[in-house]
């Protein structure tokens, strides 16, 4: 049975007493409309150590574990999602830095992100073939003790202002395979990268989106992250964690709707009645709730299974994510049209988290993917003759 | 079989119309989006050009069409995807108060400007405290000697900061039945004691603006009242028909938009060979999709004749608008989802414009709960055989 | 506005057959269920009445009526909530094969039969390894000397036991290009070298009698072919549309049963004060069904007037077919839930039949997945606007 | 998180082993047809110790719990539906005994029930009524030392067959009101009470559901179970345990629907591929599973609250019902698509899981209930003037 630990409740609560007293609604909106990241927040969080809690301490991390990193993820995005995607998403992928990388990198950059100084984006995903790793088009090759780049990577968070990137290369000497891709980190100072802003997006817009440019990009030899020709195990490895991120932010939007919406019903009145006396009103709160419940419960599963080394997760996380963006976008979009016409204005705050709620389904990792990596696992082999 | 067939004037003035709003109207739809305002200008060019109150009588300055020019109107800004050009509520919503039940005094005063985009009326019924309830409405209207005196606050009110004449549902307060306490009014915005409230910062319709008004000791002649005494709550059910109906309308096109987008950027990755293209869940959403709106296009113009034909349909267009507005978030949202990351940009991709305007429909012309309930109370009050 | 306008003819053949139902039929449905067949005394009656093939011309010995005709039973039918009566199969489905493509001998020989309900007609097209992927049928048809050669098995033949004539599908195994191999050949069923096999026992649809056939060298005259040989892939492709659109109206007919059944119910319960009937979910869950099937059946009426008008609306058909069968599931599901408990019990509740029967109708006649892959290639290979 | 000890895995093989050798395909089909409860099995399976896992040793229960409950249930449902429900609930309400009845009358009935010689049944709900407690109209007076009940029960299940009922009755003496009611047990062989059959119903049908009426019929006073007045309360408590039991049945059946899809996609061949190498079929099989597993787990977690005691858990319970079945339909709904033709067909099984799921979310209690308990739990209190 599923139960937070005293340590990890007093995470919960740090983390809600942090955004009750920092995060506020009128700045957010401005910010929001404005594209602008919550850097004097961000540093805030990362003095209170609320950035990294699953990172090692020694490089200034917490030193806890996913589930810990999802309560406090949860936390802030319930109470405000653009903000809380925000302050979870300055570091996209630097796990692929904690998990694969040496300790000279490590030593070099993570310090500098978990202190809020730095960004980090992840460059995975390319123009016209999205996630299909075997067809992606970013080529390193290896020439005099360095990494030479070219290729262009797309839907790269933090794009315009990361410090560094995980890049996905395919090394020219080798045919498409599993085998033949790297992780590479490439500095953002590095010479040869062109970053072109993918403007205001339907939601997540505290954090700028980009489409990232390699041209003859030159990287040290030691910026390859883990085994060479290991980019999409690692890469897969690190979607498990993204997955797991994502549906944690997924629960708190959901849940932060929710709140909203039951406060509400519990005050609005038609006809004589308070809205959540109506059976049909009962009966949408019952929906949002045992969804919310349901997504939360395998979200924490998943990251409880990680933290314990458990196999077989990548199913198990992208279940998770599935399933908590479904939720919410499910539960903002009931908040929305229980709030009537007040819910379609910027002040209610429900018509914000609808529209967090479809970024995070489509930013990160695509339904699609998880579809596959979950039906794969599911399937397993299929006999053909 | 087309359910609908239109001639070949109205084939014409389709054409007109998207013409006019490819060179005069969308060009500028990022920067009225941002001023969230459409220049006074615009709508009296609209106006000059016939695509304002088309069914309007010549007598007062109007065309005398038929209802599918209004139709077509309607249509052809959805497909532009360009909601927050609310036109319709002038045209399809407000006007007709005036045209139905509206002195010919009235009439004379005010439909020939409307016609002309001089006037932009707007409809002020919903109050802070009162969304779909009615009957808790608070404002008052006190007859005064030749005046009556208008006192309370309405809210939401589309075209809040443009519009030159209300029509305004206020209660007599000596009158407890609800029913028989609300009469409606014809405001000019300028009157003393009218104050516009500022306006709202909503999901999508930037350029629709939407204010909250005040109306302190407001004093209008009693020449200003629209329809008899007290049959407020009656003049209004009067035109719920035609307001759900266009409601249905504009959600089908833009729904028809979404579709229409999406399945030609389908077409282009399938040339491309793209991966998008390939995937045979995207294109089975397609298929659903695209039969989703095939059913509600046939339902709906179905309507449309009827309505046409002056024949009672209040309980269909009831569904259809419910039924139009949540397929068109469904679709628009879905979508999205089928062009992935692409979806969710806004300069990339106008899918994000319409899902944050089509949210909005399932809202208002009443909620779609407000419809579900008056379907349900006509079905199982009634013995009539569904069949 | 009725979308179909039925002439006083049948309005009165409609009458007729509903009283027939009454009588002569549904008193018998427990009985004939149990026994997984319907007599084929009940087939002559049928047909000695007019309820059999009532497009057949006259030469043949029909009435030569229009299809709405058809329509009318077929609709009958199921708001009888009698799917097992598969009439229709036989009567748009399997002669209009004969009707089409058969030789003015063959056409003497077998439709004053079909009609009376002496003959009763089965297709054979379906294989056990080979389900809705007519290219991998390996049902061998072989010409030697005057006859064909008939080798191989065929399964889920709806009146399979109660079959007099079959339209076979069967190829030449020369031909390697599968789309030229097959041909249709008319089996009469007491032919030697075809075996019926054993009866499927099947979720709903009990009284129709469903089986396996054995051919094993059995030889028909060359005369038993039913059009030109190696046509027949294009021959089956010809009659698809008549198929999904007749599926469709019994879907939409079933989903009115249903729905027709619970209304009525509820309004009772209104009227007992009982506690189901004031539930605001089951109220909207009703509003939301009946919105569903009235565009379906708004859409699938269109699509019948089409059809006879002869136009091409296969893609239309193949959307009516999936989304109204799947509707038929979804409605006969969902109002159980809303009589709970009770909606379980066969015995008081006629929704545990429909439930049963109607979840093989997103099954044939082409599985729903088949409806969608048509649906999308016919959409991104085309350049047509969707509006 | 959520991992089952070593004796619950234990169990649950145990379960599996039972069902894979005496559960026979052919003969349930043709038991279920003919409404024919499979007592031969029954015994087997008492024999064994698989009836009342969670019921103390002393009356010949398992001593354990309701995770173990459920896994034997799941297990039992997996491989025939109809006959794993019979298999569970031929004891249905007897929970009110074992919790709430004194030492006497426990020793006298639980010891021949969970030896599969006794069946029991729960009349609460009445026509017309339903399980709106406060109108129901069956009445118990206190006379003479006993007590006397007079009204109309219906959807009782094993109401043909049952050794005892435990009834629901109001006190005549006192109003309509939720301390008004005494949850009483009647012996089935007491005179006065008629039994109509229901007969044939949409699934579960080798368990009799029947309409039971109560005509003067006197029992002793220490059939009372429980506190008097306290019929409500308890009849709710039992009602946790009976949702957990009801979700486990339906993760069960949605589980042995997706288990014969999966095989048929695997082997079938359309169009030159395995139906399981087409997308489509992949992406039902993701959500098939991610149903599945999100159920379960909401299921076990149910189960394994109550085993620890925990409070809160009415909503909880009713979440996992109302969402196990849902999946349960929409799974075995899909399993048959799958199967095509075939699966409309008796001998698939699918079809006989979907209507088996069906009556799972029909009778016990309607979802209308459990949208009620979870609503009031998550609204709280609502302040009206």
């Amino acid at each position: 049975m599923f139960e937070l630990t005293k340590s990890q409740k007093g995470i919960q609560k740090a983390a809600l007493e942090f955004v009750k007293g920092e995060l506020d609604k009128d700045i957010s909106f401005k910010m929001e409309k404005e594209g602008k990241f919550p850097e004097k927040i961000l540093r805030q969080a990362a003095e209170l150590g609320f950035l990294g809690v699953h990172f090692d301490e020694t490089y200034l991390g917490g030193g806890m574990g996913q589930v810990e990193n999802c309560l406090v993820s949860e936390t802030f995005c319930r109470k405000d999602a653009t903000m809380g995607k925000a302050l979870t998403l300055w570091g996209y992928a630097s796990e692929c830095l904690l998990r694969f990388g040496n300790d000279k990198l490590k030593e070099h950059y993570l310090p500098r992100l978990l202190d809020g100084e730095i960004f980090s984006g992840g460059c995975f995903s390319e123009p016209g073939i999205g996630l299909n790793f075997l067809s992606q088009n970013t080529i390193a090759i290896q020439q005099e003790g360095r990494w030479i780049i070219n290729g262009i990577k797309n839907n790269v968070m933090n794009g315009t202002n990361a410090g560094f990137y995980i890049v996905l290369c395919r090394d020219r000497s080798q045919k498409a395979s599993t085998d033949a891709f790297h992780m590479i980190l490439v500095d953002a100072e590095s010479k040869g990268i062109s970053v072109t802003d993918s403007g205001r997006k339907i939601g997540n817009n505290m954090i700028s989106t980009a489409q990232v440019a390699f041209n003859d990009v030159s990287v040290p030899e030691n910026h390859l992250l883990g085994k060479p020709g290991k980019g999409i195990a690692q890469l897969r490895r690190f979607f498990i964690e993204s997955h797991i991120a994502s549906a944690a932010q997924a629960v708190g939007i959901a849940q932060g709707a929710f709140d909203r919406a039951l406060e509400h019903v519990k005050q609005r009145e038609q006809f004589g009645k308070k809205l959540a006396q109506f059976q049909v009103t009962r009966n949408k709160l019952a929906d949002m709730a045992t969804q919310i419940e349901m997504s939360r419960l395998m979200t924490y599963t998943a990251a409880s299974k990680f933290d314990n080394g458990g196999k077989k997760l990548e199913h198990i996380a992208a279940m998770a994510k599935k399933n908590a963006c479904e939720t919410a976008m499910a539960v903002s979009d009931e908040a929305i049209q229980l709030f009537g016409g007040y819910g379609y204005m910027g002040e209610s705050e429900v018509e914000r988290f609808y529209r967090d709620a479809k970024a995070t389904a489509l930013f990160e990792t695509p339904e699609s993917y998880q579809n596959e990596i979950i039906a794969s696992e599911t399937i397993g082999k299929i006999r053909t003759k | 079989m087309e359910i609908i067939n239109y001639t070949d004037e109205h084939h014409e003035y389709r054409q007109r119309f998207r013409s006019f709003l490819e060179t005069d109207i969308l060009p500028h739809k990022n920067q009225w989006d941002n001023a969230q305002l459409i220049p006074k200008d615009i709508w009296k060019k609209l106006g000059k050009n016939g695509f304002l109150c088309p069914t309007v009588e010549k007598a007062y300055g109007g065309a005398g069409q038929d209802f599918l020019y209004s139709v077509i109107v309607i249509e052809e800004i959805a497909r532009a995807n360009y909601l927050g050009l609310f036109a319709y509520l002038h045209s399809e919503v407000v006007v007709p108060y005036i045209t139905a039940y509206a002195t010919e005094a009235q009439k004379m005063a005010y439909l020939p400007g409307c016609v002309v985009g001089d006037i932009i009326t707007a409809v002020a019924m919903t109050e802070p405290d009162a969304g779909s309830d009615l009957a808790s409405m608070v404002t008052t209207a006190v007859e005064q000697d030749d005046h009556i005196i208008i006192n309370g606050s309405k809210t939401f009110i589309s075209n809040g900061v443009n519009c030159d004449l209300i029509v305004l549902a206020a209660r007599d307060p000596q009158e407890k039945n609800p029913h028989k306490a609300i009469s409606l009014f014809l405001v000019e915005a300028d009157t003393p004691g009218l104050k516009k409230g500022v306006q709202f910062e909503k999901m999508g319709m930037h350029s629709q603006d939407t204010t909250e008004l005040f109306f302190n000791n407001c004093k209008i002649p009693v020449s200003g009242r629209l329809g008899p005494k007290g049959a407020g709550f009656k003049l209004l059910m009067n035109k719920l028909q035609q307001e759900r109906l266009v409601c249905a309308v504009s959600a089908v096109a833009c729904s028809e938009f979404c579709l229409e987008w999406t399945v030609n950027y389908f077409r282009q990755a399938l040339a491309d060979k793209s991966h998008l293209a390939r995937s045979q869940a995207s294109q089975f959403a397609l298929a659903e999709m695209v039969t989703e709106l095939k059913m509600e296009k046939a339902f709906v113009n179905g309507l449309v004749l009827s309505h046409m034909a002056g024949e009672n349909v209040i309980l269909e267009t009831s569904m259809a608008k419910f039924s139009t507005t949540d397929s068109a978030k469904r679709i628009s949202s879905r979508c999205m989802d089928l062009l992935e990351e692409m979806g969710g940009i806004e300069g990339n991709c106008p899918l994000v414009d319409a899902f944050n305007d089509v949210r909005v429909l399932s809202i208002y012309a009443g909620t779609n709960e407000i419809m579900k309930q008056i379907i349900a109370k006509e079905l199982l009050s009634s013995s009539k055989s569904l069949c």
